[in-house]
């Protein structure tokens, strides 16, 4: 029998709506995510189910929303709210930093904090410097809350999941230009552990660290790559806090060759901590210097041309790994 | 004058209508190019809300500014920016109002007085603060206009920013743009004010409501509260009451809006509304409103022309206008 | 029955009396320890203002939640923390309410209904939000406080959490502790509603204001806003006035209040007026009061004690309480 | 002639006199920084001398602030807003991430943004988890912004003038552990170039990228350690962005060691950054591991104690490098 296919988006509704059914504590909220079913879908078809109690339309107040997702999750409940784009995270920049990650410890313990605050960055979509941010490295710098960038559909449902039942908060960052890409989803019910990478290709030459969408780029040009007898490794961190540097580090010291390639900026970004980790704990195996190929230390720009250019392509990635094995021989 | 209607000439009634209906003719360009796939990225169309800017932007100078929304071509339009520069924005041409790099979202022509315009809801609100400060700061006679939606009356943003503009009594004006919905949510079911205008009362400022459709109305109200500021007097809240006919941006996202309330709505359509008026008060005739259509598609035509025929910005391009070195 | 006041059962008012007498040593003893370098870090006093933590909380359950602010340890007391817990917190000691991880300002004790305590102006109110909806939602019958300064009504926090409140009907109770200043400013500077209390026709609340060193007063309004939210009718926004003797903090800062104000204020002492009360009404003997004075010392030395000699935690310690694990 | 000596708060204080003398554009906003001079008395005296006009007290509004500095700034005004604690100034994240930075390039270059954000981070105050934050890798991470770390009084002085007649928008970022500390200032009139970074110290063994408070715990490490004939390079950055790579790198490539110190959190932050430059730039001249000494990855307890030991200090700091230097030989 063959494996089922969702889309990306499919499957973090199928996660939500199992975990809806599994645990009554568990509630959305956010903006335009009921009667309409969200703006990108994702939540389609869960008011008619659960009614505007458990699915709840909210005002434009990112404060509040995620104020009072911690508030209703020390309480007792389960809430995942919705911020419908990730620039706006920080209009409650204040609960996402100050409150979220730090009410249980500076609770000596005593609270827990169950929040699940969904949030998705809009690559390809052309819509400017305020509709298209990634900053995924600001969450993993701010310790207390586990940070989840799934890249296919299957750790989409597997991560949401886990990020429900856990009792840390989450923030977990989706990727609309995944929303509608098909990947297998099984029947039943799993969950993945926080904090595990995933190899998503195995290869002997050169580990590429790919965050989010650009897992799909770095596993194209990975198939290329095999053409021409270059073996790429490709690492998927699907959650940055917890990090899974065991993978990552045992990946270099098996190919001594890594390149970084991540949709959020270069500078101070997602890979800056990767390469600061190889550069602190695999140094010996290291064959060449590490590579980060990111979006520019520019706003997005609005023109597709710019824009398209602003990111890391399979083409950049392609061209790096081909200079990096040069570099090294 | 026997051509008044109001109490305004001729020659402003005429601009308002000419400047509805740029917008309209504009605004059934980008749906239609947009579906075509020349215009890319996300835009929100200002259809049927065409009174509140006009109204307001007639009410003031040149050199006053306004701030606007991602629902800002609207704005744009009724302050002054040539349609072929805002045009050529949404295709992201390197002749747009920012030069390909803003789109749809971000307009800004100090010249003509559009300084900002932001994609957060409420984002503009604080910055036309500081705006109406630096005018006060410099004793100069200009006051600046905020536009916002009836969902923006509910960020933390609108609050600081109401508050902070009365304690220091700023040259300023708010104008809520009330259409009833923050995309699906109802007003009622977002904003717990009796009304919107009550929420004056929390920054002890005067508070108007108004009908958005009636674009003559607009006018005086913002006239009225231009004038107040003018002078030193402070803020005021106005709320327009209108409707947006379009979907909330240019995709479809499901049913929210009752059908009659849509119908009844576009009978209250501003451009109409004051067609018939200067008909009826013989102010103009059909012959010159119909010539001034003709200007406006022409116009919006040309627009499509420029922006079709003007070059792309590339990487290199755009990065030279991050900071200034 | 005869020992009443206002309806108040002999038994309430002496409860009354008593915490607000131990919320007063108990700061005074801060102050000095503070003063010894004993206490580290920032603290913020509550004398003066006793009657409103002690007259709200009088009102509510022990299963009621209250949340708190930088200005906490009198809302600590009054919902019934013991004090050796929150000294110790004070001291940063493992015995404290929160293991010495949170200090002053971050009081957290469930049991006894202190949910959370934010250092952050305006940061609890959407938090404490977020509490009633959990209660609402599973139809308890419990009903959530948010305290705040008058200074936090300026914050965006405020205003979308209580318009959040509103417009889902929540059971919570909004205390807006106005003692005039936020740290050196003014609330007429900072504020721009005429009164604090006007801030609830935005949200479509009743608003009350009590005078906050009557606690009786203060104890009527709370439980009248309390059984309003316990019925599911909705929040309250309640404005009590009060003032705090000490400065901003355990520094000074500088004269920014006028002496004679001070002055005035102090004669309105909220646990001489409630004495003198319950001695010339005839409900309570010198000697009864006297000896719950007497009680109070005896308990905040015991609590220095305590605090002194209990252990502090290290790094490895408040590690484990990143997560739950 | 000795040079004159000042405290940190003394040469903010002057830079601020200064350049509002210099122009009248230049304001000051803020809460409590007018009456009583600041909490901090940074800008104490100044209200007397220049009136309410232009040292605006404000009500506790940080977005509107924030937000009120770039409108100001974009209608020809030179605003320096204070956040009182940098904790608070992600009470203002919109205006601070999609606003200030983007302003200018949004609107293709008409505008500027010239406003000037300070604020501080409380070191060693013991006011636990949500007033003693410091993120700059964030404001790093974001492109469009300025981002000044002063250490010494003369670096304070100079880079805040430089910051306020720049036109660009600055997050200038004060350590209040450093406030009263002393240094000489000299009488003239003076700025630093922005991005620039300063050799606080030369040696030829180990470098030390040290940040903002940590320049003074390296320094007095690096003495100690010449005694005992390490020798030992210090860089002080003092911008983030613009990011001086030239002087690490060069450093790097001389000494052949990387040990940075920062009050930072460790995963993801400025450390993160300057390993990464490195590991890509000057991979073949590394001799030994790069070693980052941050804070824990976990908020700041109030616990003195436990509050010390989070904290990288000089201790740890002599024997990293004493490692460092037996591991590359
Ligand atoms: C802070 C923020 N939250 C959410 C959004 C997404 N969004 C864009 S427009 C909009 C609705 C705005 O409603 P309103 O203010 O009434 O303006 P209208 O679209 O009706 O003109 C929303 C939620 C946003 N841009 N900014
Ligand atoms: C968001 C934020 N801004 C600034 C501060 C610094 N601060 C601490 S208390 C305070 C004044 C608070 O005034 P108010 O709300 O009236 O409470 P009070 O201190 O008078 O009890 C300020 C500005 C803070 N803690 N949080
Ligand atoms: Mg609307
Ligand atoms: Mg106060």
């Amino acid at each position: 029998m063959p494996v089922r296919e969702l889309t990306y988006a499919e499957a973090l509704r199928e996660a939500l709506r199992e975990e809806m059914l599994r645990d009554d504590r568990v509630f959305l909220m956010g903006e335009d995510i009921g009667v309409i079913g969200g703006v990108f879908k994702v939540t389609q078809g869960l008011y008619e189910e659960f009614g505007q109690e458990r699915v709840r339309d909210t005002p434009i107040s990112e404060t509040a929303i995620v104020g009072a997702a911690i508030g209703a999750a020390i309480a007792g409940m389960k809430p995942v709210a919705e911020i419908m784009y990730m620039d706006f995270l920080m209009c409650a920049g204040d609960q996402v930093i100050n409150h979220l990650p730090k009410i249980r410890y500076m609770s000596g313990g005593k609270l827990k904090v169950p929040a699940v605050i969904r949030t998705q960055y809009g690559l390809y979509r052309y819509a400017a410097a305020q509709h298209s941010q990634f900053y995924p490295a600001f969450l993993m710098n701010i310790p207390g809350m586990y940070v989840e960038v799934p890249s296919t559909p299957y750790d989409a449902k597997g991560l949401l999941k886990s990020a429900i039942r856990d009792e840390n908060p989450d923030i977990f960052i989706e990727c609309a230009a995944l929303y509608r890409v098909r990947g297998p989803v099984p029947d039943e019910d799993y969950v993945i552990p926080l904090g595990q990478a995933d190899v998503k290709r195995e290869g002997r030459d050169v580990t590429v660290f790919a965050l989010s969408y650009m897992v799909h780029v770095a596993l194209s040009a990975a198939q290329k790559l095999g053409n021409e007898g270059i073996s790429t490794e490709v690492i998927d961190p699907r959650t940055l806090n917890p990090f899974d540097k065991k993978t990552l580090v045992e990946s270099v010291k098996k190919t001594g060759r890594l390149v970084i390639i991540e949709p959020d900026h270069k500078t101070a970004g997602v890979g800056a901590e990767v390469a600061a980790i190889v550069a602190e704990e695999a140094y010996d195996y290291l064959k060449a210097p590490i590579v980060r190929l990111a979006a520019d230390d520019i706003p997005p720009p609005f023109a597709p041309k710019a824009y398209n250019a602003f990111l890391p392509n399979e083409e950049k990635l392609i061209s790096s790994i081909k200079k990096l094995i040069k570099h090294s021989k | 004058m026997t051509y008044d209607l109001d109490g305004l000439s001729k020659e402003l009634l005429l601009d308002m209508y000419y400047k509805m209906m740029l917008i309209r003719r504009f605004e059934e360009k980008v749906v239609e190019m947009y579906r075509a796939g020349e215009i890319p990225g996300i835009a929100h169309g200002y259809i049927g809300e065409e009174g509140v800017a006009v109204g307001v932007c007639s009410a003031l100078r040149r050199d006053d500014y306004i701030l606007s929304t991602h629902r800002g071509h609207g704005h744009s339009l009724a302050k002054g920016i040539d349609p072929k520069h805002l045009m050529a924005e949404l295709y992201g041409k390197k002749t747009g109002v920012c030069k390909g790099i803003g789109g749809s979202m971000h307009s800004t022509e100090p010249e003509v007085g559009v300084i900002f315009s932001s994609a957060i809801v409420g984002g503009n609100i604080p910055i036309a603060v500081g705006v109406a400060l630096a005018f006060k700061m410099r004793r100069e006679d200009r006051v600046v206009v905020s536009f916002f939606g009836d969902g923006a009356t509910n960020t933390g943003a609108f609050h600081e920013a109401l508050n902070l503009a009365s304690v220091w009594k700023l040259p300023i004006v708010f104008v809520c743009e009330n259409n009833f919905y923050a995309i699906s949510m109802h007003v009622s079911k977002s904003t717990s004010a009796k009304e919107i205008v009550d929420r004056a009362v929390s920054y002890n400022m005067p508070g108007v409501v108004v009908d958005g459709n009636d674009v003559i109305a607009v006018y005086n109200a913002a006239a009225a509260a231009v004038n107040r500021a003018r002078k030193g007097e402070g803020p005021t809240l106005i709320e327009a009451r209108t409707y947006r006919w379009l979907d909330h941006g240019m995709y479809y996202l499901g049913k929210y809006r009752p059908e009659d309330e849509v119908v009844m709505w576009k009978q209250k359509c501003p451009i109409r509304t004051l067609r018939d008026r200067l008909l009826i008060k013989g102010i103009a005739t059909e012959v010159e409103l119909n010539s001034l259509d003709e200007k406006v598609v022409h116009e919006v035509d040309e627009a499509i022309r420029f922006a079709r025929e003007s070059a792309e910005p590339d990487l290199d391009f755009v990065k030279q206008f991050v900071y200034v070195r």
